[in-house]
């Protein structure tokens, strides 16, 4: 054990996990990597593409190092960095992406193989033969490449999302980010805390800063005491922002049961949606390091984080108790951890500080001017090379902190692509002043990184901040803290001739990039392309800058004349179930129900999706089989009995208005404003550009009171474009729109017997021909006094009418014409049906209407009325429509009992098959019981004088070819005498 | 310099010293026969068929940025052919056959890699449609295969076979389709037309066109005027705004798409596979990342980048698709300019200014089109003729009424 | 993103439905004799400018108006939003 | 009156209510609806002598209420309305406007809380992305909600309506019980 004492830990409450399958111990407060630092480990993972041992490097979300598989099963989450998970008991960790034991991975073969891994190796070979490419060279990297494994079981947890708005979000909970939230929740704005970490406290919680002469976790205690009893306040620990997005739009992960041992039962993760006016940045800083040779083995990491490990874990990062730990620094900040390390008890072999002449800040020794210029130590640090003034010396160590400088982390003021600006006194990129509209980086975010700095700023911007919307907030009363200024010089890397690591994940280094600018791959989009830099899960948190300083150093250039890299959302990865969150099953998108889907159920119907609808596809009755048994009966039924079909679906749009006629003829294609009063009417729309749009009927049942029906697909769309056109473009007319397709349910009722059959369930009403004849309409009442309205249109070419009844009834009205209609046959029918029944009658539907094709194409080019202008008309002139030679034809396979697949294309008989010679396609087939043949309809070059011609429908793709006779598309009653009796 | 694996291999064993620079970095020339404007996939391509296929090599490319820096470097890589309408299949296809042979034409490994491609059918109007375009895809001679739920279910058994909204009834596949490393892919183009003399300039940003008596004669741009016997435009994402400098309005909107990449993980998605019942499609990088996407955002934009509601949207679809990606993370998303043409097809052609010409309205299918594209471009520009596969993306035929519209949703850009 | 409806003040852009360019409005007079042309440069051109554009978004889950919205395309700054139907009438007869 | 039996949105003879710890989640279905437009150039009428409500505003009187739906439109309401021919009482009322029947287009689920006003805009946030002052009591606006479009009425502090298509009922009912349940633990 390598636990130091004190800490924020709570010793009373162990935790054992495993790592690897062997059992640990730590405490409640420990993250996975403390708890193994704690244990001694130090050896946690392989590198990406060399497989070189690597250990923790960091103490927080930028770690590049430490990725392990967490938990296991369904539950197994790959590439977690351990530096961020917390622990709980039971925790289970696995380490990734190696073939063999981890000491042991086979693959680390690669890192013999390195000198012909180099940057940009696999565009200059594995391209002979040319087959070999997918056969063999990519397969065996694709095994090679990845990190950890999915386990391709469905994610068993569930997730959340939801929707939160505030005044201010303060992103990080830090000194800044507290003392930001404090400032303006005592001002009485609404406010977010938002923090990635467990406990909220920032670098406060990892240095040993005093607040007011006390431990800094005093004062957090205490703010965050006073934040949580204010009802405008709401504190979001475990909850990472991770994206910055338009009109201080935020997403934030919360990690709701991530720490508990099942999270069975509960949310794991929710996704919150945060509208904030105005947003504090306190995201704090990323410490760098400095590229030397051979600087990846594990017991390197960055000093910061070795100050958090010891003072917020008390766990010393060396593998045995009693190893001496050495600092390199190119600044003061690295002696703050010999301090920290020494007040530990941890033995600490001196600070290497590359600066001249530097002082001790204690009881350790300084080898100024000195640079590490080599390590030792397969799976973990066992001695370094310091070389002072041209004299190198080894010495053993058991750890290594760099310390090259601290970067503003600012990442999410850069999401939207505003470019950080070089501060040449902090040595760093801090937001520049186009970041999102709105946000106030703060504190250590933009370089203000002491303790009492950035307490400060957090209170002067949460002040900006809420002026800006008109709140006034005043200065809080800040605990007092020494602020001494950190020197820091600008030392980049080692120069070396063995590999210095810059990018350690995806194992760039030094020499990659020089390799790189000997390309000409110079510029830091080419560089990072080109290497792989800044690409791996860090997305180059701890690598990018020391990238740019080792290219500026090659270029002879400055390191912002090399340029920058920007981030991009997520600020750390987010799992997909999360940003996915909620149903992924069946109500994955919501279901639309018609009025009778329960009583549809209850007849045992088979259900097909139609967009967001359910509707019944067909009725099996006991002892068939096939579904084609009970389709062809229920057509069989209409033909010659009576049908009853659901058709609420239909989209319904009520118009009205003194202007209504008017408003549809410019609607419609055809006249529609010359419709009576108690008529139907079949409609065409068109888009503007002269295609056909969609098709229905429009009743009129006052004069200015018009119902347009709509296809299913279309009725949402056709509703807006009304609207469109109303409000945008003849907003004159006195016209007013409601849609109401839910409002009724809507009952095709068609057959020979539809007539007798609804005589039975009108109430009094004259249905009679002369009464009401084809295309008629009228309001009346049914069963007793149920306001309905009736239309006699027909979808099947029989004599059939419509009827719809407030949707409540709809249920309760089929069983109703069941039950009188018994004698006469009544029988449900289905989509299946119905689109038999529309085929054998030629009308148009989905597949003829799919946007590719015009009125012409469809034999109704005289529906495009000339009188009057109507949306469309002009354009539907234009050559390319007006010379259209497709047109919809029946087809009989001469073989009656082949289907003709839709999707088959059409050819003239006996010609060679290519797209030059397609002449037209099949939009839809059926079997006709009533034909007692196979037919389908497609559109077929100068179809209109091919009748009787046998052409070949082709569906190479099935490997099948039929021949057809082409036929006018009325299969059924061609003279419509049915519909009119 | 010519690259192998035995030069990769002497390198590695000499220190890797004698590697030369991928390409030059020459200053403009005064004058050249060609110029063509954008030095992204299009444009670099375009260089590359007039010097190696053309023998025009008095050409420069002008690139604003640094070379590749557009849509070719934010896409998600995937290469098909596997089109419906007549205007676009035979050029999908052509453009195919280019990409298996791209890498020994280039001497450069794009990665083209034929791993497949399955659109997925969700109804029977969706698999009747699939099986129109197969059809097309067989009578152009790309190949495809309808697969039934039974044979996908083998196939791709971590679908959502039982518990899924949108029902999983059939798909379309084609196993020429698959993906290509798209900055690979420019890289590949720019070095092979530098080596045949092609001056590619970067940081080199039009600023104006040169026009005399209906003709342009040359480009004023950041690193001075430059004469030109003709001028071919590839800068799709900001068509619009490049050819404003020449007067012209084009049948192009500007939209974002978002794409995404998860964190590296071990291989278990072979080809790329679309959802038809939500916007998700996906394919695994040879690193090992998921690289998936959805729909544009749906407003004019041109800020390469997105918002929340389309990232929520894609991952739905995919959770919804294939519940075993979600514990993977989402590791980096971006946006990408698209030229969303009115039909949802391209513009290879001429334009109304002599010596000018465009090649544009990529939608967010440019970067399959890159060998192609760069081929019948320069063809046209060599020739002034379109290419026989290229024949119907004129600009004219809008206004005739020859639109080629796939998805038949008309003349609303957001749409297609 | 958010829109500033002149009614109902900031709502979320999903609850919109977005159209494109506000020259959409322009519907050209169907009677003139460069009708054809008028209309293909109505359907087919666009500005489609780098910067300022005004724009028709649809308030679909709300209100129902169409809005003429005035947005920058580079930065998605959104300056002004106003309702369709109070601009003056310009539709043909 | 016609025997026939009508079911509810949710597809029951009887109106449906759960119990999430302190919400109640209820199915409405005697609400009368109708939708009032205002002809071009039409004043407001008063049906049943309300003052049909400002943008974004619910008003109520005895059974009746009425609230802003869009411009120069509201939708009426009347409790104990739903299976009578409401549009006709409001066409009644308001002769001139266009009146449209919308009693059967919609479905009304109330929540109600026992544990104050605290839950509302806490089930809410997992709701609709509204700031809660969208949704204050007297306010009434159209959302978005899992991809279905609702009204949400907020009639007092502690109740909250939300009325989604009917066809989207079941959906609309699955929605908000799971966001609900998984408020449950509140005490009451």
């Amino acid at each position: 054990m390598t636990r130091l004492s004190g800490g924020l830990i709570d010793r009373k409450a162990p935790l054992g996990f495993t790592f690897n399958g062997k059992t640990y111990q730590g405490f409640q407060g420990d993250t996975l990597a403390s708890a193994l630092l704690a244990n001694g480990v130090q050896l946690v993972g392989r590198s990406f593409k060399y497989h070189r041992p690597r250990g923790i490097f960091t103490a927080g979300s930028e770690e590049p190092n430490a990725l392990v598989t967490l938990r296991s099963g369904a539950r197994a989450e790959p590439n977690t960095r351990a530096t961020v998970a917390e622990l709980f008991a039971g925790l289970e960790a696995r380490s990734q992406n190696h073939i063999g034991p981890l000491e042991h991975d086979l693959m680390a073969v690669n890192d013999l193989l390195s000198p012909f891994f180099a940057a940009g190796f696999y565009y200059k070979t594995f391209m002979w033969p040319r087959a070999f490419w997918e056969r063999l060279y990519e397969p065996a990297i694709r095994r090679a490449a990845g990190l950890g494994a999915l386990s391709t079981l469905p994610d068993p947890d569930t997730y959340d999302k939801g929707f939160l708005h505030c005044d201010l979000l303060v992103i990080g909970g830090g000194a800044t980010g507290l003392s930001a939230a404090l400032t303006a929740a005592r001002a009485g704005a609404e406010v977010i805390l938002a923090d990635e970490d467990f406990r909220f406290g920032g670098r406060l919680l990892a240095e040993s800063d005093l607040l007011d002469g006390a431990p800094a976790t005093d004062w957090v205690d205490r703010t965050c005491a006073e934040l949580a009893a204010m009802p405008n306040v709401r504190l979001m620990p475990r909850t990472t922002v991770f994206g910055t997005y338009d009109h201080g739009i935020f997403g934030a992960v919360q990690r709701v049961a991530d720490h508990l041992p099942d999270p069975t039962g509960q949310v794991r993760q929710t996704l919150w949606r945060i509208t904030a006016k105005r947003s504090v940045l306190a995201a704090g800083a990323i410490e760098r390091h400095i590229p030397f040779a051979d600087n990846d083995r594990p017991g390197i990491m960055l000093a910061g984080a070795m100050r958090a490990y010891a003072n917020r874990w008390a766990a010393a990062p060396v593998r045995k108790s009693g190893d001496p730990v050495a600092i390199f620094t190119n600044g003061d900040d690295g002696h703050r951890t010999a301090l920290d390390l020494l007040a530990k008890g941890v033995p600490v072999l001196g600070v290497i500080d590359t600066r001249p002449a530097v002082a001790a800040f204690g009881a350790y020794q300084v080898f100024s001017g000195g640079t590490v210029t080599g390590t030792k130590g397969r799976h973990g640090l066992t001695a370094i090379e310091i070389t002072r003034n041209g004299q190198s010396s080894w010495h053993n160590v058991g750890a290594l902190g760099v310390a090259g400088g601290w970067n503003p982390n600012v990442h999410l003021a850069s999401h939207h692509r505003g470019r950080p600006v070089w501060d040449n006194d902090l040595l760093a990129f801090v937001p520049g002043a186009d970041g999102p509209k709105g946000m106030f980086p703060a504190g250590a975010a933009r370089g203000k990184g002491g303790t009492h700095a950035a307490l400060t700023d957090g209170m002067e911007m949460a002040i900006a901040a809420l002026s800006d919307i008109g709140v006034s907030a005043s200065p809080i009363a800040l605990p007092d803290t020494p602020d001494t200024p950190a020197k820091q010089s600008a030392y980049w890397y080692v120069p070396a001739k063995k590999r210095a690591w810059v990018d350690f994940q995806n194992d760039v280094t030094v020499k990659d990039i020089t390799l790189s600018h000997t390309e000409n791959m110079r510029s830091v989009e080419h560089l990072k392309r080109w290497t792989t830099l800044g690409m791996a899960t860090d997305q180059g948190k701890t690598s990018n800058i020391s990238a740019l300083a080792v290219m500026a150093d090659l270029t002879g250039a400055t390191i912002p004349e090399t340029g920058t890299t920007i981030f991009r959302p997520p600020y750390t990865g987010v799992s997909l179930s999360v940003l996915g969150g909620g149903d992924t099953g069946h109500h994955f998108r919501p279901r639309r129900l018609t009025p009778t889907h329960h009583w549809a159920t209850a007849q045992g119907a088979e259900f097909t999706e139609v967009g967001q609808w359910m509707r019944a596809s067909y009725f099996p009755r006991a002892g068939e089989t096939h579904w084609r048994q009970s389709v062809d009966r229920e057509v069989l039924t209409v033909r010659h009995d009576v049908g009853l079909c659901d058709v609420t679906t239909l989209g319904k749009i009520d118009v009205q208005g003194a202007d209504a006629a008017e408003f549809l003829n410019r609607i419609y294609s055809n006249m529609m404003g010359t419709l009576k009063v108690g008529m139907v009417r079949y409609g065409l729309m068109l888009r503007e550009d002269g295609h056909l749009y969609d098709d229905g009927t429009c009743a009129r049942l006052g004069v200015d009171h018009f119902v347009v029906t709509t296809t299913t697909a279309n009725a949402g769309a056709v509703y807006r474009n009304m609207e469109f056109a109303h409000q945008c473009l003849w907003p004159e007319l006195d016209v007013q729109l409601i849609s109401t397709t839910d409002a009724w349910a809507q009952i095709a009722v068609a057959g020979p017997k539809s007539r007798a059959l609804l005589q039975r369930i009108v109430d009094g009403f004259d249905l009679s021909n002369e009464a009401f004849p084809f295309m008629a309409c009228a309001e009346l009442t049914i069963c007793g006094g149920l306001r309905a309205r009736l239309f006699r249109i027909s979808f099947s070419g029989e004599l059939a009418y419509e009827i719809a009844v407030p949707a409540r009834y709809g249920h309760a009205l089929m069983e109703r014409l069941m039950h009188v209609g018994a004698d006469l046959g009544a029988t449900p029918y289905g989509t299946e049906a119905l689109a038999v029944l529309r085929i054998e009658k030629g009308h148009a539907a989905g597949a003829e209407l799919n946007g590719q094709t015009t009125a012409l194409m469809l034999g109704l080019g005289k529906m495009v009325s000339p009188k009057k202008d109507s949306i469309g008309a002009v354009m539907s002139r234009r050559e390319g429509l007006a010379q259209e030679r497709r047109r919809l034809v029946g087809l009989m396979p001469v073989e009656p009992q082949s289907q003709i697949p839709a999707g088959s294309h059409l050819f003239t008989k006996g010609t060679t098959q290519n797209m030059e010679t397609d002449q037209g396609w099949v939009t839809s087939s059926c079997y006709s019981p009533y034909l007692n043949s196979y037919i389908a309809l497609g559109f077929l070059e100068d179809g209109d004088t091919r009748m009787g011609e046998v052409i070949t429908a082709a569906n190479p793709l099935e490997g099948q070819s039929f021949e057809a006779k082409v036929v006018p598309t009325h299969f059924v009653d061609p003279e419509g005498g049915r519909l009119r009796d | 310099m010519k690259f192998s694996g035995i030069r990769v291999l002497k390198e590695a064993l000499t220190g890797h010293k004698g590697w030369k620079p991928l390409w030059r970095d020459p200053d403009p020339k005064p004058a050249y026969d060609i110029i063509i404007v954008g030095g992204g996939g299009h444009g670099l391509a375009t260089a590359y068929h007039l010097a190696a296929t053309y023998g025009i090599t008095n050409v420069a490319v002008l690139e604003k940025g640094w070379l590749g820096s557009g849509n070719i470097g934010r896409n998600t890589t995937i290469i098909r052919s596997n089109y419906l309408l007549p205007g676009n299949q035979p050029f999908y296809e052509f453009s195919m056959k280019l990409w298996e042979s791209q890498e020994q034409d280039l001497n450069f490994n794009s990665m083209v890699s034929q791993r497949s491609i399955i659109n997925l059918a969700h109804t029977d109007a969706q698999r009747d449609a699939y099986r129109r375009r197969g059809n097309a895809m067989h009578l152009s001679g790309a190949g495809g295969e309808l697969l039934s739920r039974d044979q996908l279910r083998e196939m791709l058994p971590f679908l959502n076979f039982d518990n899924a909204r949108f029902p999983i009834k059939a798909g379309l596949m084609q196993k020429r389709a698959g993906t290509a490393r798209h900055d690979g892919v420019a890289w590949g183009y720019a070095r092979a037309a530098d080596m045949r003399g092609v001056d590619l300039i970067q940081n080199c940003e039009v600023t104006g066109f040169d026009i005399t008596d209906g003709r342009v004669t040359g480009v004023q741009t950041t690193r001075g005027p430059i004469k030109a016997g003709k001028v071919g435009v590839a800068v799709a994402g900001s068509s619009s705004r490049v050819m404003a400098m020449a007067g012209m309005r084009l049948p192009i909107e500007s939209h974002v798409l978002q794409a995404f990449v998860s964190e590296g993980l071990k291989p278990v998605i072979l080809g790329v596979i679309t959802f038809g019942a939500g916007h998700f499609y996906v394919s695994q990088s040879d690193k090992g990342g998921l690289v998936f996407g959805g729909d544009i955002d749906g407003y004019n934009s041109y800020a390469q980048r997105g918002n929340l509601p389309v990232v929520e949207d894609v991952a739905e679809g995919g959770m919804a698709l294939m519940p075993m990606i979600g514990r993977a993370r989402l590791l980096r998303s971006w946006g990408g300019i698209m030229d969303m043409s009115m039909d949802g097809s391209p513009i290879i052609d001429r334009t109304p200014l002599d010596g000018l010409y465009l090649n544009a309205g990529w939608c967010y299918g440019g970067f399959k089109a890159t060998p192609a594209s760069g081929y019948c471009f320069a063809h046209l520009l060599a020739t002034d003729t379109p290419h026989t596969t290229a024949t119907a993306y004129r600009l004219d035929r809008f206004n005739r009424g020859y639109v080629i519209d796939e998805k038949g949703v008309g003349a609303q850009p957001n749409l297609h | 993103m958010l829109i500033p409806h002149p009614l109902l003040g900031l709502r979320d852009s999903q609850e919109f439905t977005y159209l494109g360019d506000a020259s959409l409005m322009n519907r050209p007079d169907p009677s003139a004799v460069t009708a054809e042309a008028d209309f293909c440069d109505y359907v087919f051109l666009r500005d489609n400018p780098a910067g300022v554009h005004r724009e028709l978004w649809f308030h679909e889950q709300g209100d129902r108006s169409w809005l003429i919205v005035t947005r920058n395309t580079l930065t998605h700054e959104i300056l002004g939003a106003e309702l369709a139907r109070d601009l003056p009438a310009r539709g043909a007869k | 009156m016609t025997d026939l039996i009508p079911l509810t949105a949710l597809g029951a003879v009887d109106a449906r209510t759960a119990r999430f710890g302190a919400l109640t989640l209820t199915e409405d279905d005697s609400l009368g609806l109708a939708s009032l437009t205002l002809r071009k150039g039409q004043a407001a009428p008063t049906p049943f002598g309300l003052t049909l409500p400002e943008v974004g505003a619910m008003t109520t009187s005895g059974p009746y209420g009425a609230f802003w739906t869009g411009a120069n439109q509201w939708m009426i309401i009347g409790a104990g309305q739903g299976t009578g021919d409401f549009a006709a009482l409001v066409h009644a009322e308001a002769p001139n406007a266009s009146i449209t029947e919308q009693t059967d287009g919609f479905a009304a689920f109330h929540i109600t809380s026992a544990a104050g006003p605290d839950l509302i805009p806490a089930l809410m946030a997992k709701l609709v992305n509204l700031p809660p002052a969208a949704y204050a009591p007297g306010h009434a606006t159209r959302t978005g909600l899992e991809h279905m479009t609702v009204f949400v009425l907020r009639p007092s502090d502690t109740q909250i309506s939300v009325i989604g298509m009917r066809s989207y009922a079941a959906s609309l009912w699955h929605a908000i019980s799971v966001a609900a349940a998984r408020l449950e633990h509140v005490p009451v």
